[in-house]
């Protein structure tokens, strides 16, 4: 089993659609300890995104995934645009020209991402950010034998490392200067991010 | 939300209608991207200077373009930093060969998407420079935060530099310059009230009657804490003292003092704190050689006021009291 | 209420002292009467200039006090209008000899209270001239009111009678023109919110989260009618179709376009409605040909804004273009 | 029976007292349908009248109400000032030099007093002013044949005088800017009239 263009523009379709489901929630979780624009950045991104993807033929998986990270990048802000945008433009190098692509390479891209979004934000596990779903979700993804439930087991990991930033005091981004009061809510970067690896299970848990 | 808007989504794209309706003869507005750019840019043999930030805080950066202070301004989506694309075009407008600057607030957002620009206008051989403002006490600057906000003393830095670029200081004087604002500006903030982004509809946060949020930014964020509101001089009391304690001033001291108002505080208000700060500082033996009041670095409809001190030396004042000329902050010119 | 003052009574000398703190190197601050008078006054042979009225309108009128607009104001307490006392005083202490012009906004209270400086002030053999504003196009004017409000157009008579007496025209000649400009301006505003008296503690009127209010003044006073919210677009409908009709303004006409804010409404709003504004304006042929934007006559904290329209001639916008130099409003100078 | 310079300091100050009490109800009746200042305007300045009474030598009752007349004017602004000051005014000269001021003076004061209010105002009756409160209680006055009995039936008639503004649609003053929608509140102006009346009659009527 092994993922094809197609199976990525399905994933970043249900993403598109969680985040414009999530937009009200996304919102309230970054008001709280945030300035209340996470779920209308990540949906304004998306649907540029899919406006991007429909609007020319992409070449393969890692040629979608480029053009999802240029449309964030040139369209969201803020901190999720470029954290995103880095994401999505790693993935993509890593599979470029890659038309099969297996369970290894895939979570090898994951890798890739992480790394470049860990690059950019400079944040550490448990800083309380995106980063503390995108780890456990990955990790998951390395440690998988196979595609499927590998997949449902990152989007798992993920939502645990969602929820683990509850009780998490903020040392990154907008939320850090609240300091203690930043206690006790849930990170809306974690959150997307959460419901990209729930699309991804979506999509391409075949 | 009862806002004089057509639509959430709209706002931005309609106040640049009316921005460029408005002043279309000394600036040029274009949409995509979304720019605020001199009429005569670029200015040949002059450093441009740029900034950017999310849309809400009006007039920054917008209305401060033009002679004597701004070349561009990038605005982003409401409280929402722009996007690379935005400030590599608005670089490459407004270099008149002699580089151009970035201020640059210190968010996480503005920071990495300035840091993508920066990164494009390296690749087409304009060089820039970036100040980083992080002016705000309220916040702790330690490994455990982002570091501290940048506020009132954008304002003060863009000014400023704006003088030293028209009187063709070099690109590194420039920037040196700025960075020198910025190391001997501090300024504090507190809300009486939330605001409320369009997008979302709801209150940034939640203020009892007789409450007040001390030590907030410029996005509607909480502050570090809330206590029973009190009267003027104890609100100028709180912003003040981590001020001075900061830098710290000292007796003799020749500041600039600027009581900005976050947006939905009227102007009469604003003169009974200054009377407050005016006072504050005589008891600690500081010059007030120049002073700001007004609302110039907002956060929507937010009523509420923020301080800020700059420790003056001569050259800050010379550009300080040199000509600007933006729908903002005008004069001599 | 939650406000930046100390005590409710003491607002308008604190605010009073902390002009006089910012402002003392260009205007002289006196408590008793109160009065703010630029710092050069009386000039000789030049028309002095004052206005006055209650205060909680800032910057209306001390921020307007300086080189190319008023020679002096008197700021009641919030919203009441001063006392003649207050107004002699002024008279006095700007007439270089060759005459005082008040320009009063016709209120009951503002127009009684000028009567009585007038009389004084003839008294001592200084020839007063007096203008009055009444632009508000949402009062009817007939015998069953008090006549129309006194609104935005003050702010535009002030600064361009100012420039004609810092040009030395006659007292005549000021006063005719000041006239004309008001005889060719209307204005209308609407409220998304009431404010507060520092006095009352109470809100002027209570809305509904969904309503605005439309047709008042700049005392808090209740509209003409109240509706649901709607976009920018419909509001800016809602004041200019009156304000259209009323001069009438015609295809051709070389208008200012002012869009006021009224203290608590944010500058990005204001822009929104601008570019409506000049929608509407461009419907009907109308050539913008000057423009200002932002708070300039409020009411406390009230969110909401009016528009003032005023039909141009070659003399007011020579005279609105000239050199001003106030805390308020600012160029050339 | 007459009335003394006494009698006058003691009416001054029953008006004053009924002012400071009575502030709250008439900033809440001019924030209905005015500015929310007449409460808080005529408190500061009958306390500046006072003030001044308390600070020198009234020859005569004509003279403490020439000085209440001139602190009002100088301490009150707002249409209340210029009215209540001329109504002092014109009642001060009209009793000046006075020592033993009768029914038929006192009325005929208080004549003077209302025509230099309608001179300075130009408000008629029905116009829904302090006017509606002054006329009914002069004309009760004048038609007394004694000074006690007068007093009380001028307080009562200005107070019907008050009363009837509720149903009036404002035509002078900041209340007629919202025409139809001034019916149904009560005049803050006729309502210190009628405060002015009451202590009249509590001070004078012996
Ligand atoms: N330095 C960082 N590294 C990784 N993620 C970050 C960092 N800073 C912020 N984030 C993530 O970004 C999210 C906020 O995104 P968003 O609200 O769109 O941007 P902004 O904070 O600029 O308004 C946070 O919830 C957090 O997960
Ligand atoms: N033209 C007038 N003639 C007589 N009384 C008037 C006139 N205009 C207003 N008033 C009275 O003044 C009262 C309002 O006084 P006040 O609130 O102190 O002044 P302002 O209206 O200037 O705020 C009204 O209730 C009314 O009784
Ligand atoms: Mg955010
Ligand atoms: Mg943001
Ligand atoms: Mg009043
Ligand atoms: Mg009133």
């Amino acid at each position: 089993m092994s993922i094809s263009r197609d199976d990525v523009l399905r994933w970043m379709e249900l993403f598109a659609a969680a985040v414009a489901e999530h937009r009200a929630e996304l919102v309230a979780l970054d008001t709280a300890i945030g300035d209340g624009d996470h779920g209308t950045n990540m949906d304004r991104g998306m649907r540029k995104a899919l406006e991007r993807l429909g609007a020319s033929e992409q070449a393969d998986a890692g040629a979608a995934l480029k053009t999802v990270a240029m449309a964030l990048i040139s369209s969201v802000g803020g901190a999720a645009g470029p954290l995103y945008g880095t994401l999505f433009l790693q993935m993509g190098s890593a599979l470029a020209g890659n038309p099969e692509i297996e369970l290894a390479d895939y979570a090898q891209a994951w890798r890739k991402g992480l790394e470049g979004v860990q690059a950019r934000g400079k944040a550490q596990p448990g800083d309380k950010t995106m980063v503390d779903a995108l780890i456990p979700g990955v990790e998951a993804l390395e440690r998988a034998s196979d595609l499927s439930d590998g997949l449902r087991a990152a989007a798992q990991a993920a939502e645990t490392g969602m929820k683990a930033t509850i009780p998490l005091v903020a040392r990154k981004g907008r939320a850090s200067y609240l300091g203690e009061r930043s206690r006790d809510h849930q990170d809306p970067g974690a959150t997307s991010t959460y419901y990209l690896f729930e699309a991804a299970a979506a999509a391409l848990a075949g | 939300m009862k806002k004089l808007i057509n639509t959430p989504d709209g706002v931005v794209q309609d106040e640049l209608h009316g921005f460029q309706a408005a002043h279309g003869d000394r600036v040029r507005v274009s949409f995509d991207p979304a720019m605020i750019v001199r009429i005569d840019a670029p200015v040949k043999g002059k450093v441009g200077i740029i900034s950017g930030g999310g849309s809400g805080h009006e007039p920054m950066h917008g209305g401060f373009v033009g002679p004597g202070m701004l070349d561009a301004a990038c605005p982003g989506e409401v409280f929402t930093s722009p996007t690379p694309d935005q400030m590599a075009e608005a670089t490459k407008a407004v270099d008149g060969g002699a580089g151009v600057i970035h201020v640059v607030k210190n968010y996480t957002g503005d920071v990495m998407n300035f840091d993508m620009a920066a990164e494009l206008g390296k690749g087409e051989g304009i060089e820039v420079e970036t100040i980083l403002t992080n002016d705000d006490v309220a916040v702790e600057d330690s490994l455990y935060t982002a570091g501290r906000r940048g506020v009132g003393v954008t304002v003060l830095v863009e000014k400023i530099c704006g003088g030293a670029a028209e009187d063709r200081r070099s690109l590194q004087q420039v920037a040196e310059l700025g960075r020198r604002v910025n190391a001997n500006g501090r300024s504090m903030g507190m809300a009486l009230t939330p605001c409320i982004t369009p997008a979302s509809g709801n209150p940034s946060f939640e203020l009892a009657d007789d409450e007040v949020e001390i030590g907030i930014g410029i996005h509607g964020e909480p502050g570090r804490f809330r206590e029973k509101v009190g009267p003027a001089s104890q609100v100028a009391e709180r912003l003040m003292t981590p001020i001075l304690e900061d830098l710290p001033f000292s007796s003799g001291d020749r500041v600039l003092a600027f009581v900005n108002g976050m947006g939905g505080t009227p102007l009469i208000e604003l003169y009974v704190v200054y009377a407050e700060v005016a006072k504050i500082a005589q008891q600690h033996g500081l010059r007030i050689e120049r002073n700001l009041i007004g609302s110039y670095i907002t956060s929507l409809e937010m009523q509420g006021c923020s301080i800020t001190l700059l420790k003056l030396d001569e050259e800050m004042t010379r550009y300080w009291d040199a000509p600007v000329n933006t729908p903002g902050l005008r004069w001599k010119a």
